[in-house]
């Protein structure tokens, strides 16, 4: 054996010691058992979207879990201490958090991550240790199939996109049907599965499916063709990025008839960006900030308070997935992985500021979806 | 006792950081002929794929996966190795770019075959499938006072490590050989290596081939440890990205390709505010590398003097080293 | 709608050109890509945003601070990634290359941070004025810019063989070295180069404004990873390669949308550069010996 | 006879750089190619290595034409070259660049060197131990371990010479080593280059400083504006008329310039 393999061993096995030795420290004894006055105490993480391109989405989430969070307290139920930790967006930091919160942190249960894709990497891992985990942003199709102690709170696109198409038939008697997708972004795939899948279960015709990519700024040779079809209504699953610069070209070029969208197509910034053009857009959504609803009213104005703007959707998934929660964490008694997984599981018609859902046996959730239109620059309910 | 010492956290990021040390070997071996490809996240792609639709679609053991993914990027990388020679400097930076965009392009309009945009779940995991195997051989985690998760995890490690540290060793020998002395002789000036004798082409491709099999293999790796792949994994940032490893760690010699890997790897963990700037740090030090040491942080001098003083200090060296490694 | 998407190719292609403009500029004197080009772009675009919509003033006020601002940036570009790379003992010839790799990639990230990710809407009455020709729809916007191409291909030839300051710009262009013993002051030719082929990117940017009303970070990557295929295939260097090779890929993706799958549109381009580079090294309109060269 | 250059033309893009040349080289001999700058000297060395291919004519090396061979094939057969302007590699050691030159006449593949075969360990050995011996015939074997572009301006040209003789050539072609040298190097260069006939290696040499030309080569070939206008023994061409003219012609155009 050379000198030079000789070292390299020697200090890759330094480099192994070391890093073994820097473990050592942080791991304590996980079982956190109840306090002696009855209120169940638990340690619960959040994996958030903070940094990076997509840092409003982990933004709202995390408003929304500290409001939810701050009540909660404040009722003295439970005692829940929050550890909230950034992904990035991206799978290998969500992957690399998740460990740490479940292993160093030893949290009971786990908020997040935020985006679908991360769901993936994460949810398998959290079921393996046995951590409950809900994701309240994750509308990607199988998540909550990941594992036994993955749920979510968000309604998939698999529930928003037929309900939304459903009623726009239904109104418009539309027969043909264009598709316009992004067909490099997950969401927005995700989307077009389901929308082909509808279109077929409800016998529309679809005159022709044309695709974009994020990021991209010139739709019109996809319009001018949609255009000259003729379609009743145009299926757009985009996010409202892409998706209002589409509906303003759409409408320049002369394409009046409505569209209708998914769940990421869903924001207010649709209308800031798109003005009077986005007139028309029908969208279904499990969040309504206007709904006449008490708890929608206060949370609405509790919320603005505390952040100085309109919760979205994103806020209010997370908001009601707190509660959740707390609630299974209250049922279960003790901070349990297992408990609180079991207790999860048991949640029944929850009232929350989304509305009344439950889990499936599969921990997904069951909820109708409220379909929104943009009329007069404002969502308004689709009658 | 074991036990309380293992944490998955951080044998999960030396994991993260074990790929990226094959990623930036592999860019090593390529740009150690003066070639420059912006395309070894195309070849991950191919690589992360192949095993990925090979496990899934056709039940293949891991390992064989693995393997014949390596060997089918290696040979989509001589393939393109042999007209990319015929392209020097920027035109073969431009054209491995343009190569990656393509790659990713296909991976997301084959839907039948790659799924698109949503990509490929439920890969075999590399630690699962260990996990599994040991306990049909009736080895159980408890055997050593560990949880399931921190034998994965462990076992995930120090499979990576073997694996990382074989092909150091690989490439290590290789350099201190003809093969590379070829290498760096092709890099300096190619047309006097040519007069001496050297077959450029041959060279030329074998580095090629051999940088883009190692990005597959790396990818293929990568898609067991994540059990999860998508086109957007494999984007230009991610050539980049591999790019910056080797660039700031050093491009003349693989300890600092190794180096740029390890620290640029670990430096976001240590830093969690870094994240939110880290493109633009990158993108900030490309251009200070370039302007004050093109030649990356660890160079053949700072290797020279290393070698002059490991003989004499050779346990603090070692130590010195690990700690880096560590921070 | 074949009159239509006519139309809209020729749009996207002039913007392609103008875009691609700047690159073939400075490879023509520098012998370097500027990888950068693209982010410039992409700021003057954001110029436009911040001008027309944020303070709310004039059209034309929003092209001035585009140009001046992408002018600035082309100037920081050259002081900070070029400059000290050249004449530089033992610099690869990809240091440029890499260091301007290094420049997009902050830039990108410096308007994520600035502007956010998404689109900012560009609103401007200009974009709504059209007339009607038969069936088709024209829009004022669509021949501006294909004028504005046109002008820019025919000023730069102008400006390149006939004024004193393009002269010395070919000799710098032929030889740096030989140039400076000429009497040409090279580091002042090659810091206007630079600065004049940043603001073209910025005269893109608003152009690509008021056509899409569209302008996110992204875009820089994706408009400039396309004006780099054009110029491959148009020849390094050459100015009318930038303007065939423009409009020929604004077309080509604007019909492979019309009449094929739009899925494959982004790979129209690196198809091309690739088949292009495999088949003819110079690109259409090089001189045989480019392709060995830089 | 060991290299026979038949009727060779080239012609770069319109420019004529080289009319219809013939010489032959015989064994053992030390050729003197000479002419004024733009003569053709160094693009006939371009040529026989193969760096491109003359427009018409044909190459031989010991009775065997070397059409459509590679350069590196070129060196492989037995010829290598020194560069006018210094083409090192300038960030290995002299050692390194001496075995960087031996490589076409090694054979270990990638896996042998990797699995460090005994065949490899052989021919590691070898390699070494060959340009030690070649590195002391230059007078380098003090500088083994020094970085190439850290040597004096003498000690490059003759490291060039090291690295073309580690190719074990049966011919070998000199562009310029004298350039730049003092005369005491010049010296060294000139008992150099009288040890490598003694090697059994045939030497081409392309040489502007006439004293050293006169001294050391046994025939002399003479090229202007790419035609061969003398050949002869030293002492024939110092007196031939057309080479005076051609090299004072030469002064003349300098002195306007």
């Amino acid at each position: 054996m050379s000198k030079r393999s000789k070292l390299l061993f020697t200090v890759l096995m330094a480099f192994t010691l070391v890093m073994l030795a820097a473990c050592g420290n942080s791991s304590t004894d996980d079982t956190e058992s109840a306090d002696s006055d009855d209120v169940v105490k638990a340690k619960v993480g959040v994996i958030s979207y903070l940094t990076g391109s997509g840092a409003s989405y982990g933004e709202a989430i995390t408003n929304g879990i500290n409001l939810a969070h701050k009540e909660i307290t404040e009722l003295g139920e439970v005692d829940i201490e929050l550890k909230i930790e950034d992904s990035a967006g991206k799978q290998e930091e969500a992957l690399s958090v998740a460990q740490k919160l479940m292993n160093s942190e030893n949290v009971d249960a786990i908020i997040g991550p935020t985006l679908s894709t991360e769901m993936q990497i994460v949810g398998p891992e959290a079921d393996l240790n046995g951590v409950p985990i809900l994701g309240t942003s994750n509308t990607a199709e199988g998540i909550p199939q990941l594992g036994e102690y993955v749920f979510r709170n968000s309604i998939p696109e698999t529930l928003a996109i037929p309900a939304s198409v459903q009623k726009a038939i239904d109104k418009y008697g539309a027969k043909k049907v264009a598709i316009l997708y992004g067909n490099d972004d997950v969401f927005t795939k995700a989307g077009y599965d389901t929308m082909k899948q509808v279109a077929e279960d409800l016998d529309l015709e679809v005159l022709t499916t044309e695709t974009f990519q994020l990021g991209q700024s010139d739709y019109k040779a996809q319009l001018t063709k949609i255009k000259s079809l003729n379609p009743d209504l145009v299926l757009a699953s985009a996010l409202y990025n892409e998706g209002a610069v589409i509906l303003d070209q759409a409408r320049k070029m002369g394409i009046d008839v409505p569209f209708v969208g998914g769940n990421g197509f869903n924001s207010p910034e649709v209308i800031k960006i798109a003005g009077d053009a986005a007139n028309g857009l029908i969208v279904a959504t499990p969040w309504f900030a206007k709904k006449d609803d008490e708890k929608v009213k206060k949370f609405v104005e509790d919320y603005e308070a505390a952040y100085g703007m309109e919760p979205d959707q994103f806020a209010a998934q997370a908001y009601d997935g707190f509660y959740v929660m707390a609630e299974a964490i209250k049922n279960a008694g003790e901070a349990d992985r297992d408990a609180i997984r079991d207790a999860l599981a048991e949640i029944k018609d929850f009232e929350g500021v989304l509305g009344n859902m439950s889990f499936d046996e599969e921990g997904d959730i069951i909820m109708e979806p409220t379909v929104l239109i943009i009329e007069d620059d404002e969502y308004v309910v689709f009658e | 006792m074991l036990g309380e010492l293992i944490n998955p956290y951080y044998l999960q990021v030396s994991s993260f950081i074990l790929i990226n040390i094959i990623l930036a070997v592999s860019i090593y071996i390529t740009l150690g002929t003066g070639q420059l490809s912006l395309g070894h996240a195309g070849f991950m792609s191919i690589g992360a794929y192949t095993t990925a639709i090979l496990t899934l679609n056709y039940n293949m053991p891991l390992v064989l996966g693995v393997i014949i993914a390596a060997i089918v990027t290696g040979i989509v990388g001589t393939l393109i190795g042999i007209p990319a020679l015929r392209l020097q400097g920027v035109y073969l930076a431009i054209a491995t770019l343009g190569f990656g965009e393509v790659v990713r392009v296909l991976f997301i309009n084959w839907d039948g075959l790659t799924n698109g945009a949503i990509g490929l779940s439920g890969i075999p995991h590399l630690g699962r499938e260990i996990f599994n195997l040991s306990k049909s051989m009736g080895i159980e985690p408890d055997m050593f006072g560990l949880k399931n998760n921190q034998f994965i995890s462990l076992a995930v490690f120090f499979v990576l490590l073997i694996i990382t540290i074989s092909v150091i060793w690989f490439f290590v020998r290789q350099n201190n050989s003809r093969i590379g002395r070829a290498f760096s002789a092709i890099k300096m000036d190619e047309e006097a290596s040519e007069a001496m004798g050297i077959n450029i082409t041959y060279y030329k491709v074998l580095a090629f081939g051999q940088g883009a099999m190692l990005a597959g293999f790396a990818g293929a790796l990568y898609a067991h440890l994540m059990a999860y792949i998508s086109p957007s994994d494999f984007d230009y940032h991610r050539a980049v990205e591999i790019l910056i490893f080797s660039i700031f760690g050093g491009s003349e010699v693989i300890w600092g390709s190794i180096f740029g890997a390890v620290f640029l790897s670990a430096m976001p963990e240590f830093l969690r505010f870094i994240n939110e700037y880290r493109f633009m740090i990158y993108g900030a030090l490309l251009v200070l590398m370039m302007a004050f040491r093109p030649q990356g942080i660890i160079d053949v001098n700072m290797m020279n003097r290393f070698k002059r003083l490991m003989p004499k200090k050779r346990g603090e060296k070692k130590h010195g080293t690990g700690n880096k490694e560590d921070q | 709608m074949l009159i239509e998407q006519l139309i809209n190719g020729l749009t996207l292609g002039s913007i392609y050109v103008i875009v691609a403009l700047g690159y073939t500029l400075v490879f023509g004197v520098l012998n370097v890509v500027n990888m950068g080009h693209g982010e410039i772009f992409m700021f003057g675009a954001f110029m436009g945003v911040v001008v027309t919509n944020i303070l709310g003033w004039p059209l034309y006020i929003a092209f001035v601070v585009a140009i001046v601002v992408t002018g600035i940036l082309g100037y920081f570009l050259e002081t900070f990634a070029l400059r000290p790379l050249r004449g530089k003992e033992g610099v690869s010839h990809l240091a440029p290359l890499i260091s301007t790799i290094g420049v997009s990639i902050f830039l990108e990230n410096v308007a994520h941070h600035f502007f956010g990710s998404g689109n900012q809407p560009f609103r401007t009455s200009l974009s709504e004025l059209k007339f009607v020709l038969g069936s088709t729809t024209v829009y004022y916007v669509q021949i501006i810019i294909f004028v504005i191409a046109i002008l820019l291909m025919f000023g730069l030839t102008f400006w390149l063989s006939k004024t004193k300051a393009g002269k010395a710009l070919r000799a710098s262009a032929e030889n740096l070295a030989v140039a400076s013993l000429l009497g040409v002051n090279t580091k002042r030719t090659i810091t206007q180069t630079v600065i004049i082929a940043s603001a073209m990117g910025g005269i893109a940017g608003i152009l690509v404004g008021i056509a899409f009303n569209s302008v996110n970070p992204q875009m820089g990557l994706s408009f400039g990873l396309k004006g780099l295929a054009i110029i491959i295939l148009g020849g390094l260097g050459n100015v009318r390669g930038a303007m065939v090779g423009g409009l020929i890929l604004g077309m080509a993706e604007t019909f492979i949308v019309a009449y094929g799958d739009s899925g494959y549109r982004d790979a129209v381009a690196f198809i091309a550069i690739i088949v292009i580079l495999i088949v003819r090294p110079q690109g259409i309109f090089g001189t045989a010996t480019t392709g060995r060269k830089g | 006879m060991v290299l026979e250059i038949k009727k060779i033309s080239k012609n770069f893009g319109g420019i004529q750089a080289l009319t219809d040349v013939s010489f032959s080289v015989e064994e053992g001999e030390i050729l003197g190619l000479i002419g004024p700058n733009g003569a053709g000297k160094t693009t006939m060395f371009n040529m026989i290595t193969a760096m491109y291919p003359p427009s018409s004519g044909v190459i031989s090396f010991v009775g065997n034409p070397l059409s459509n061979l590679k350069p590196h094939q070129i060196t492989e057969k037995g010829i290598c070259r020194t560069f006018q302007n210094i083409r090192l590699f300038s960030d290995l050691t002299v050692r390194e660049n001496v075995m960087v030159g031996n490589h076409c006449r090694l054979k270990t593949n990638v896996m042998q060197s990797v699995l460090r075969t005994k065949a490899q360990k052989a021919e590691e050995a070898r390699v070494l131990a060959t340009s030690d011996e070649i590195l002391e015939v230059v007078g380098l074997a003090n500088d083994k371990e020094t970085i190439a572009k850290n040597l004096s301006y003498g000690a490059q040209r003759r490291l060039e010479i090291a690295r073309a003789l580690a190719s074990r050539p049966k011919l070998i072609l000199l562009d310029e080593p004298a350039a730049g040298m003092n005369e005491k190097e010049t010296n060294d260069l000139f008992n150099l280059i009288k040890k490598i006939q003694t090697l059994n290696i045939t030497v081409l040499l392309i040489e502007h400083d006439m004293p050293l030309v006169m001294r050391v080569c046994s025939r002399i070939i003479v090229l202007n504006f790419g035609k061969k206008i003398a050949e002869g023994t030293p002492s024939s061409i110092q007196n031939n008329k057309e080479v005076i003219e051609a090299y004072l012609g030469v002064e003349e155009e300098d002195e306007l310039a």
